[in-house]
């Protein structure tokens, strides 16, 4: 078992595919010219390696997705690839009026099985190409949205997303393409709609994903370290969410912090901790805290973009006003 | 074209002319509820293009679909029935007059977001070019539906993939209560020049001039020679939509462009030219009449669809564990409503 | 103080800011010509009263919209009519990376003081034609959100959202164009920000807005009968949003049920409920319930329709349900 | 022109030329982050457009906006802050590269969306119009920025309501690293054809032919003749941002295209004509080197925004009890880190 980047993971899976379904095509901006192959080199290589196959689209987001929707009705397997999830808004109206609703609005009579792979993230780019929608996809009937944390998760849930019969959201991560992990030379799938432990603890519970399971990671060995133990929920796909796996471990830590990267209000951190208390009222010694970024379009200035967006400290800072306090 | 084909265009006028009527009626009865928007004096537009096209072409459309289904053959009884919201309708009732499909005829839809369609038209002309099936798409819209975004951004790929997609705008020259004037500012011919696409200018009341220009550029698609542009011009004579009181057109215009009755035009024309007879018209007249009749007859009886068949289909069956995610998204407050509701 | 219609409510907020200020302007879809005015009659008879102030625009959501966040950054005042929120998707770009963006990323040098007034709302009219987004609006910081459950309301909040320096989604809804309330006859304005008892009680808070402020009315009535007295907070604007009335009522009833109409996962009654549990965990006896939508693109056939929506029997059944468990 | 505004303008493209090869070694120290989009190259374009603006004329452009705003008159040490991130930006270090603005000049700013800046730019020309004020908006984009949706209904609407708008492609060939050919199917000066728009092909390396065709247009656009398209054809030296290895376009062509140089070719015109000295061109080197040092110098010690300043413009200040909702908008985890953010 070899460590790679999450990148190569990603990579990976979409050769793989590619290799076993000659319907499998890649289209988005810069895939191929640029740079050897994509804005952040996911596709290096698979241009030459699938002639016809993967291609430059003109820069028309509405048509990258709508012209996928078409695709898929008609038997191709388009992977759609948009720059990053910032761009996805230019084509908001196919993926809420055309690709979820195709399947239920016509009774079943048209699928269409396509994965639209996007990026969240930031990097000193301010306020419109630093934003993250994920609470919006997963309001979303029709729709299904992945958003893996290591290189494992992105291979296996990636090759699941592509021979899914469903519209897939699959949202990747700029801080994460280049980190590393181990995965399994041999073909793996993992199904949509199952969350993972990520680390095993007793005292408190948080429930993440994305880059946000990183820094939960970070989090938990700082806080080790003043013994206090996490147990970290990696809810892998969010939606449908699978929320299984907080409520077992709730039951057992009677608290949970809720760890997200997004802006706080109307979040998905909101719907995971509504659901909750809900679901684990007499479980729980206090309330549901949530992790988030600031309410505030994403500033270019170094200090300001790092006040704005949550790590390491935020969520232990957060795990530990929890321990403290008494309800 | 032999004779008999010919009466059957003149047939399938009359059928969609007496369909949409009695549509009307069952709105009036509340049989129909939601929007209704009716193709009447548009039915050469509809079955022009159809006549033109093989079997196993794709045709993609917006709300003002009636026209469409029928003249492609899907079963007027659940059309009527989908108007109803039943069971026996194209899908079930969950669509509406507005979402009439019948794949297997690849008539994929009619569409109610204003040029939303456009993209996946294209996307099917992509479809076809991947798998080299030589079949040809229409992609049929309104004149208003020409200054959107998603306009441009489907034309502009399909000329530049060169994709076998007909771009059929049937202009009608209002958009609602919007004269055509008011929302463009070029003949809607000159909108195909900014992507050098093939374009002609159709008399859409004319229901042999509509069959030869597809075969025309349908001929073009198949061989290799990308998309086209038409400008198909016709006239609806309702208001927009059964909700429209239609104040906005005068009714003068209204009646001139009646002279130009697609339907009348094409038996005067027959009849001219002794392919057919007066006592064929009324035996069509009443052929049809009757098979109205027996369309609403089905969507009477057809049952409303189950209650538990409302989460069917919002994703494919196969989903892992879809069963455990159902029942977290599934509001606890209806469980008693929905019998055993599945996702 | 007479009673008129929510509609009329709407038009007179219009025409007085029209009077006050001659460089508001309105646009939208077949707001003139049509039907006298107007999809659903709002704008009757105000092209007439100010000519060449209030216009017909071609369809394109995205530049109604986008020029109308031009026209604001040069001193216009533009009030855009989207025909139906569902429309509002195709600009949705141009709303969260333009409207909601220009104050803070341009430090305070543009400003964007428009209004975009758009229903909610359903009516037999299936998937693309039914939807709501509240939650969506109301997770971008930089806009405001409205949405008036009373024609009293509907006049004050438009005009001061018509005033108000920054840009204002104004959510109406179809279900109550036609609805009565007294609305007095002289100028009055009520601030964004503020939510509202709409009824007092003590037994269960209900937090609702919209439709569902009056649904949960009737429901309230009901409950009545069988000796549950409900009170009901009115949020009227939902970006800010404004928990300080449910919070007191919380202290008083010890329960609380969130009611709106959009589909519940990720729905903005996520955020109300989360918040809620965050800040008032003591003073509640059992967890906070959700009133929603179902999660499926709504069909068009009438019993799906309404097995779909929540109405005020659903809302009815929640609070029962909560009064009769213990926890 | 009279010799000054000449040499005026050989001085604002050296100006830009020298900033943005200054601004690259700021990137590569570390100083500026992010997407750093460069503008060697293109220098004639902004140059020659400013100089036939009135002061009150409004400017929208996308993210490669240095050249720009350097050309309106903007401070070059708060065009370098504001790449630097700090304080003395002209957006206080919130924007970056991406989106300058300086409104007391009627710069309207960078934007980054691509085509999304096309509506605003129809917008302000409606508010022109709407003011009766005579003035022109120059609405610049790049050759990439013409397949999406915004460019047809930004374009279609100008024409329609005759709007007061110069839009202005910065055709530099290539799309990051898509060439034209591969995202676009016409020639460029086609895709105005489809709004009976008023076109112009530009040298975009020759600033008085940049400067001549503003004139023409705005000209047009004053006078009431509403919007006009230019396809001004330019190169970018450099990759699309800092960030590209520019592996994609071939050596010989960017250096054919270095052969046209629009500041060496405008100086050697000069020079035939003597409006120019060898030795005021050095001079000029000089002078602008001294602005550039200074730029860095006042951006390396202009201080990082407050930490507290966050919040400040989310919304207008005026907003009632917007400080509950501030205290219920803002996460509780970083309270400690903000010392007293408002809203
Ligand atoms: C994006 C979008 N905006 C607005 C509407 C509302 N609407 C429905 S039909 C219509 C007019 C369309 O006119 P046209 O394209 O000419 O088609 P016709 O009805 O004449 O066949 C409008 C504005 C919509 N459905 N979608
Ligand atoms: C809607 C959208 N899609 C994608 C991008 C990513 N992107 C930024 S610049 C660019 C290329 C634009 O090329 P062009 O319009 O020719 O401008 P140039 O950089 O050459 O000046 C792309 C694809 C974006 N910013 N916005
Ligand atoms: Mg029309
Ligand atoms: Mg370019």
């Amino acid at each position: 078992m070899a460590e790679i980047t999450y990148r190569e993971a990603l990579k990976r899976a979409l050769r793989e595919e590619m290799q076993r379904d000659p319907n499998v095509v890649i289209w988005g901006e810069d895939i191929v010219a640029y740079a050897g192959g994509g804005a952040y080199g996911v596709t290096v290589g698979l241009a030459k390696e699938f002639p016809g196959r993967v291609r430059d689209t003109p820069i028309a987001e509405e048509a990258i997705i709508g012209i996928g929707v078409g695709a898929a009705m008609g038997g191709v397997r388009p992977v759609c690839e948009i720059m990053t999830v910032n761009f996805t808004l230019v084509a908001w109206d196919q993926i809420v009026n055309h690709a979820a609703k195709q399947r239920h609005m016509f009774n079943g009579h048209i699928k269409v099985p396509m994965v639209i792979r996007t990026p969240n993230g930031h990097g000193r780019t301010a306020s419109t190409h630093s934003q993250n929608f994920d609470a919006w996809f997963a309001h979303i009937p029709g729709l299904k949205v992945v958003a893996p944390s290591t290189p494992y998760d992105a291979k296996g849930l990636l090759k699941t997303s592509i021979r899914d019969d469903d519209p897939v959201v699959f949202l990747e991560h700029l801080q994460l393409y280049g980190t590393k992990g181990e995965v399994p030379d041999g073909e793996y799938l993992i199904p949509l709609g199952e969350s993972d432990y990520k680390r095993r603890g007793k005292d408190v519970t948080l429930v993440t994903w994305g880059r946000m399971a990183v820094e939960s990671g970070k989090a938990a060995k700082t806080l080790e370290g003043e013994g206090i133990d996490v147990e970290i929920v990696d809810l892998r796909t969010l939606r449908p969410l699978d929320l299984s796996l907080a409520l077992e471990s709730i039951k057992k830590t009677n608290r949970a912090v809720v760890v997200e990267e997004g802006w706080r209000t109307a979040g998905l951190g909101a719907e995971i901790a509504a659901s909750l208390q809900e679901q684990a009222f007499n479980d729980l010694d206090a309330p549901i805290a949530r992790v988030a970024g600031l309410e505030v379009p994403m500033p270019y200035a170094k200090n300001l973009e790092r006040a704005t967006l949550p790590f390491a400290d935020d969520v232990a800072a957060a795990v530990r006003a929890m321990m403290q306090k008494q309800y | 074209m032999d004779k008999e084909s010919l009466v059957n265009l003149y047939k399938q006028m009359v059928l969609i002319r007496v369909f949409e009527d009695r549509s009307a009626e069952m709105y009036a009865k509340a049989r129909i509820a939601g929007f209704l928007h009716l193709y009447n004096g548009q039915e050469a537009v509809a079955v022009g293009t159809v006549s033109a096209l093989n079997p196993d072409d794709d045709i993609v459309v917006n709300y003002r679909d009636h026209g469409w289904a029928l003249a492609r053959g899907t079963d007027a009884g659940a059309v009527m029935a989908e108007l109803f919201g039943r069971e026996g309708g194209t899908t079930g009732g969950r669509g509406g007059s507005m979402h009439l499909v019948d794949v297997d005829r690849h008539f994929w839809g009619g569409y109610a977001i204003v040029g939303g369609h456009l993209p996946l038209a294209s996307g099917l002309a992509y479809a076809a070019q991947h798998f080299k099936n030589k079949r040809v798409v229409v992609c049929s819209m309104g004149d208003g539906s020409t200054n959107i975004g998603t306009f441009h951004a489907a034309l502009n790929w399909a000329k530049l993939w060169d994709l076998p997609i007909i771009f059929m705008v049937e202009n009608n020259q209002y958009a609602m209560g919007t004269a055509y004037e008011v929302h463009s500012a070029v003949p809607m011919i000159q909108k195909a020049a900014g992507y050098d696409m093939y374009a002609e200018e159709v008399d859409g009341m004319d229901v042999l001039a509509v069959r030869e220009a597809i075969c025309r550029v349908a001929d073009r698609a198949r061989n290799g020679l990308g998309p086209s542009f038409l400008n198909v011009v016709t006239f609806r004579y309702r208001g927009h939509s059964m909700a429209d009181p239609d104040v906005q057109r005068n009714k003068a215009e209204i009646a001139e462009w009646r002279q130009r009755d697609p339907i009348t035009r094409f038996a005067d024309a027959l009849l001219d030219k002794n392919q057919i007879t007066e006592a064929e018209i009324d035996a069509i007249q009443k052929e049809v009449e009757a098979v109205v009749d027996k369309a609403v007859d089905f969507a009477e009886h057809s049952p409303e669809p189950p209650l538990d068949s409302l989460y069917r289909d919002v994703y494919a069956h196969s989903v892992s564990n879809m069963q455990v995610a159902g029942s977290l998204i599934r509001p606890a407050q209806v469980a008693g409503r929905l019998n055993n509701g599945q996702h």
